[in-house]
């Protein structure tokens, strides 16, 4: 298994319960999407496999490795194996387009050469080849997203995480994310997409898994968004 | 860590530093005038101590001869004299010069000394002067036990009272200076403290990304590094420039007027490079280093 | 006419041509959706209403106020009287979802009581009553969007301007959104909402604006997303 | 401006103080520190003018009275000296007593004055002190214009030197604390400007919902009040009582070696509380109202 989270719990501090006794297990190479109302504990999940945020209860395991009793000085490296579009893009507003993407190479200590070779690829995989030397401010919301899935692709991971990435694009657009999306899981890298896109979760017929109320409402080999 | 990691390091310091203006503007005024500060009293320290120095080598025996001796006696016993550790020259004063300062230095009172000249009840002495006035006592002992010596002396009180001086000078000065420096060091570490404020959410991405503490330190570091070198030679161009156009001016506009002068340019400037250079450039990128711990914990 | 732009053009420093002479009437009451790809221009045309960018040429008049030649000192009355869900929500991080939506009752000077009668009525309405102590870290995407919301409408302004206010909402709860905006509506409020919610602007059968390549492409009084 | 919107500016920026804990420390801290600086040398300013006014405060007048003069016009004439403009006080000093103060003066050499008990040389005199020591030259005159008088002297020379140090210690120390004030408020401005470039986006999101300029600036402006005034407060709590501290210790351990005193806690602590006030406090204000300029422009 690559994704395990066996019971896990996790409730703010505020007494919020956002998660309860969650029991997920993804295989190598699968493509699921992650679907619940807003405010449901789907960016909590994502945040939980990252080690963003502590699991008050439960284990999860990445790759077989423990999450929630990882060392502090390995973070770096389990976020480094799994890429991830943040629902908030998290760009760097001081670097450019390029080198925004380019960064997460850099972060690897990739080589320059390769990082010249890269970075464009994968910005004209998602549109941007003109846009590269813009700042975020300059992008306009959907461009940003696009930013962010780029330098989500841009090491290929064997884990792709996507918390929302079409939320901001056209359905055209947003098509040619999926199918590029698509083609990366072929690839084999597995694919966790949280989403509200009822027509895109609908049309693509993969797992489905659907967090409601603190719980998994549902897992569906090849579901849909609602019942 | 790899070569290109460095060089790596090495260009986005420079990059952010030049992006983020505003903010690398301030921060360098910062440092620069926390140093000047530093560099101001430091300058006042060297001075007193100067000062100090000079007044203890005013410091002088008096070494009072038999009356009636010979040139070549009074020779040896200067060879002699000068032979003692610690005595950095002596002078001959014959009687007859002793008179003569004592008249002028009389004043309105030289009336009292007429009719004296016939019958110079003064004695020919040497003025000793040492390389350390805590040598006199010593010296004394030393010069007393020769032979055809009348009579030493020295100010004991006096010398008392300007070791009490100068040593205070000294102290409270150090103490100042002291205190400076941890007010500056405490400046610049809060400087730096606002600049990594000002960028939490770039470490926190970079953290998220992926980036181990160090890679998101490196930048910092060298940043660091750089901003307090600016700050640093800004501070020394300024001092150095400052000082050496006051004392020029002191010295032409206050020749013979004083008796303070203030120690020469050349001397100043070396103290002053080492020690704004270590605490600018030390505390800027350490500091960078340290004032972000709290934002690598994501 | 409520909002008129005549012969406006934009282009942007780096010589990206993101506007071009662009014409649109909206009367008093209207619900118009704006629609177009992804940097198509749809930000950029409402910050033009909201003068945080400057036209490069043309005229644009709300409430018969010549925004293009305003004094910079009247912007703040200009920003008032129109409330908008920013497309990157813009919460003050270091105020809490009260504090933020309250903020902008007090930016106008209300009276305290008022603004301890308003806000809370106004974040039930979003359905975040729950969460008004909360800090907008504190929430998921789809809560800080509802927040932002919640802000622009709570001074019941007279145009609400909303740009992509359902890309982090699921369904239901957008619908919800768009119930409460069509009550608005009917209340007299204009709205202007740029959105790629294909399936929402297909069912409400309002006004289309449709921008594609710098122009206006299509502006159907009861239109659909697509062609 | 309405009154409650004074008082919402008011909570805000307490609120926002206390929710930006690290920057509001960090600036607080610099602030203090700046002033700590300021305080030190206002400090020093101080006494060196203390010093420099006890210095000139012994500057003296020697009147030499003709020889047998009757008590009563000696007493005359104390009166008639102590009318005169700028006169601080007169002492009578009989040619007694001068001549056995001469004696102890001359230490050593005091045997040269062997012989002069019977016949003293010296004069009965007047030893009158100023109120400053520059009217010295005009009193001269008007006493020597009184009848009885033989001879009236003041040290011209060393008058002039003294009024030289005394200016040089003067316009120095002023100068430094002068540029010391440039770099506190150099200091402190940038500081600010570090906490308002790191609330930037805070800044234009107020803008974009529709805030006046004013309406943004108001907390940021009370925000500066404040923390200026806790900068200011912490640093006079430092310096009074460092102050304080060190004063007492050097009047118990030094006492009697020095001519030095430092200046009295009570006299100094007022000039420190009014300074440190207004520049806390105006530079805090001021500074966050012009810094947040840039920042509003959107
Ligand atoms: N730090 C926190 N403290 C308290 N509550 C929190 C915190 N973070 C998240 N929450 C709450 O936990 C719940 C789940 O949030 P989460 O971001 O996981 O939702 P989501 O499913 O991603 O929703 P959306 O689709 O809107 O993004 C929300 O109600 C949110 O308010
Ligand atoms: N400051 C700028 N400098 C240069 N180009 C800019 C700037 N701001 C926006 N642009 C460009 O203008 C185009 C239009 O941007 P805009 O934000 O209006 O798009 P949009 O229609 O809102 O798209 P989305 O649906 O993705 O939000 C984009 O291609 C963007 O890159
Ligand atoms: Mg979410
Ligand atoms: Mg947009």
């Amino acid at each position: 298994m690559l994704i395990e989270l066996v019971n896990v719990s996790k409730t703010f501090s505020d007494g919020h319960r956002a998660l309860s006794n969650i029991n997920i297990k993804i295989d190598n190479g699968e493509f699921v999407f992650l679907v619940g109302p807003s405010g449901a504990g789907k960016s909590t999940l994502i945040k939980l496999l990252l080690k963003e945020l502590e699991a008050d209860q439960g284990t999860i395991l990445i790759n077989d490795k423990d999450v929630t009793r990882m060392k502090r000085k390995d973070i770096p490296f389990l976020r480094r194996s799994i890429g991830v579009v943040f629902q908030d893009f998290r760009l760097l507003h001081e670097k450019t387009v390029y080198e925004n993407v380019a960064f997460a190479m850099e972060v690897v200590e990739a080589p320059a050469k390769d990082i010249r070779r890269q970075v464009p690829i994968v910005l004209s995989l998602v549109g941007l080849s003109k846009k590269s030397n813009l700042y975020p401010s300059q992008l306009s919301g959907g461009e940003q997203q696009r930013v962010s899935l780029a330098r989500a692709m841009v090491n290929g991971p064997s884990i792709l995480i996507a918390d929302e990435p079409t939320g901001n694009l056209d359905p055209d657009t947003s098509w040619e994310i999926m199918r590029n999306l698509s083609e990366i899981n072929h690839r084999g890298t597995t694919i966790l997409m949280a989403t509200h896109a009822k027509e895109i979760v609908d049309a693509m017929k993969k797992r489905v898994i659907a967090i409601e109320e603190c719980t998994i409402a549902r897992d569906d080999k090849k579901g849909g968004y609602g019942i | 860590m790899k070569a290109r990691t460095v060089k790596y390091f090495f260009k986005q310091s420079t990059r952010s530093i030049w992006r983020n203006k505003v903010m690398s503007l301030a921060s360098i005024g910062s440092v620069m005038a926390a140093l000047l500060v530093i560099g101001i009293f430091l300058i006042l320290v060297l001075n007193v101590d100067y000062l100090a120095t000079k007044l203890e080598s005013q410091v002088e025996i008096k070494v009072h001869l038999m009356d009636g001796l010979s040139e070549n006696i009074i020779n040896d016993i200067n060879k002699d004299i000068k032979e003692i550790a610690g005595v950095k020259d002596s002078v001959f004063l014959s009687k007859d010069e002793a008179l003569k300062k004592f008249n002028e230095e009389l004043g309105e009172n030289s009336y009292l000394l007429e009719g004296l000249e016939g019958d110079n009840p003064l004695s020919d002495s040497f003025i000793v002067t040492l390389e350390d006035p805590r040598l006199a006592p010593k010296a004394t002992l030393a010069i007393s036990a020769m032979s055809n010596i009348e009579k030493v002396v020295y100010g004991k009180e006096e010398l008392e009272k300007l070791l009490n001086i100068t040593y205070i000078l000294r102290v409270g000065s150090l103490v100042i200076v002291g205190i400076l420096f941890l007010i500056s060091i405490f400046i610049i570490s809060n400087t730096i403290k606002l600049t990594v404020f000002a960028r939490r959410r770039e470490i926190g991405i970079m953290k998220y990304i992926g980036a181990t503490d160090w890679f998101v330190r490196g930048p910092f570091f060298f940043e660091g590094i750089l901003l307090g070198l600016i700050g640093c030679i800004a501070s020394i161009i300024i001092l150095g420039a400052g000082y050496y156009f006051i004392a020029n001016y002191i010295k032409q506009q206050m020749f013979g007027l004083l008796v303070i002068s203030l120690m020469p340019f050349s001397e100043v400037i070396y103290s002053l490079i080492v020690a704004l250079l270590v605490i600018g450039i030390i505390i800027g990128s350490l500091g960078s280093m340290i004032s972000i711990r709290k934002f690598l914990k994501v």
